[in-house]
């Protein structure tokens, strides 16, 4: 088995109107079981995944920003957001439940240009 | 180290525009689903086709009765086409 | 060449389904090694076995069914995505007191780890969806 | 004396709002456990973590999240499995009242 694997996860989708943003996340999970390098993309609508004051009990889903703050803990380290995605939504970096380093579109495509497997949701 | 990217979706769903973002020169864009309507919008083909060869899969146009002509921009691409694509590019990204 | 499959799309909702069928028989008529399909989120109807079709129609689930037995391949169901959905075997029917299995014979419900085991094992992996 | 409370075919509790300690006794004894009050550290530690996050850690979250509420001494595998044997994820989880951590391989 290759140890040095090195997955991206592009999450594009904002929370709640489809399962892809968990879908995304729950294979990024088990790619950490695996201890390989995993890179997790924050693009468009994706975005809208970390924003702050999230509550989805309300409509009886578990509130994904509480659960993305948890990522660094399962060893996927290297988190990116898109900064068009940012500018075009208007957000800043306080609007945001975490931390990530802001990519531009020249350091994505080399992210993935070094990926062995890229996930697309 | 190019990648092939296949796009699923018909024009309104932007999808080209969010992969044009982050694709590089010598990648390759294969249209199929409903992505094969982008195959008859040159006015967005038209800015990347110097760099990045795009495809349209057969099967998809023919059903759509949508025609690759010519002196098109897009190549005509067969299933086994796009097999042949999947192995001389270094990995699929697909966009749907 | 080495390849896995992910499907996520549900047959007849949309051509997604169908697109990886062709995508798959064409690589083993090009004699290509297929290391493993997987079925993920909605993806995971394509192994319901309780399906019937029109006769003048494809019946997708059975098309999987058959070319899985005869090229003897790997076919994973995502264990979350399939009980969600009703797609069981006869141990998970028992386990959670439902009336009947439903999952073809030909795949295995399994966790996620076996989408990354296939990442790392193949050269190539493809996505419908 | 609490009723003995409804788990699942694993011995995770089915109604996930029946928990107290002393349900999590109860739980524990099922797995040859003694509660002591490094044991109890864990279980708040990861009931607080749920209330917050909504999500059982897996094996290497459950460390680094050990690691970083408690330091590096009690964040270590080998002091968590001495606490809770087999995997400590799934059988802290258990006694915590939590349902069964994902993505265990």
């Amino acid at each position: 088995m290759n140890k040095s694997h090195s997955f991206t996860f592009i999450t594009r989708s904002a929370p709640y109107g489809s399962n892809r943003p968990n879908l995304c996340l729950d294979t990024a999970l088990a790619a950490s079981v695996f201890e390989q390098q995993v890179n997790y993309i924050f693009m468009e609508d994706g975005v809208y995944q970390l924003l702050k004051n999230q509550d989805a009990g309300s409509i009886n889903s578990k509130t994904l920003g509480n659960i993305l703050e948890t990522l660094n803990l399962y060893g996927v380290e290297n988190i990116y957001i898109c900064a068009d995605a940012m500018e075009e939504r208007n957000l800043s970096a306080d609007d945001l439940v975490i931390s990530a380093k802001l990519i531009s579109n020249d350091e994505f495509k080399t992210i993935l240009l070094d990926s062995n497997t890229v996930f697309n949701l | 180290m190019n990648i092939l990217h296949t796009v699923s979706q018909s024009p309104k769903s932007r999808l080209l525009e969010s992969c044009l973002n982050i694709v590089s020169d010598g990648d390759a864009i294969l249209f199929i689903e409903d992505g094969v309507y982008y195959c008859k919008r040159e006015d967005l083909l038209e800015q990347v086709t110097n760099t990045v060869k795009c495809f349209g899969l057969k099967e998809d146009l023919i059903a759509r009765g949508l025609q690759i002509k010519g002196e098109s921009t897009v190549e005509n691409a067969s299933y086994r086409k796009f097999v042949e694509l999947c192995v001389n590019y270094d990995k699929v990204i697909s966009w749907f | 060449m080495k390849f896995s499959i992910v499907v996520y799309a549900a047959p007849y909702s949309s051509e997604a389904a169908s697109t990886a069928y062709n995508f798959v028989r064409t690589l083993l008529d090009e004699g290509h090694e297929i290391y493993r399909l997987f079925f993920f989120s909605d993806g995971v109807h394509n192994a319901n076995s309780l399906v019937a079709t029109p006769q003048d129609e494809t019946n997708l689930q059975h098309g999987w069914d058959k070319l899985i037995r005869n090229h003897e391949l790997d076919s994973v169901v995502c264990v979350t995505s399939a009980i969600k959905r009703g797609i069981v075997n006869q141990q998970e029917a028992d386990r959670h007191g439902l009336v009947a299995a439903s999952i073809t014979d030909s795949s295995e419900i399994s966790g996620l780890g076996q989408l990354i085991d296939a990442a790392l094992n193949s050269d190539r992996v493809v996505n419908f969806g | 004396m609490t009723n003995a409370p409804a788990l699942d075919k694993e011995g995770y509790l089915q109604e996930l709002d029946e928990w107290d300690e002393e349900v999590a006794t109860i739980l524990a004894q099922k797995e040859n456990i003694d509660l002591s009050a490094a044991h109890w550290e864990i279980i708040k530690l990861l009931r607080s973590f749920y209330r917050r996050h909504q999500l059982s850690p897996a094996t290497r979250a459950l460390i680094n999240l050990v690691k970083r509420e408690l330091g590096p001494d009690k964040g270590k595998s080998v002091y968590l499995m001495k606490l809770f044997r087999g995997s400590p994820a799934k059988t802290a989880s258990k006694i915590a009242g939590l349902p069964k951590p994902d993505n265990c391989i």
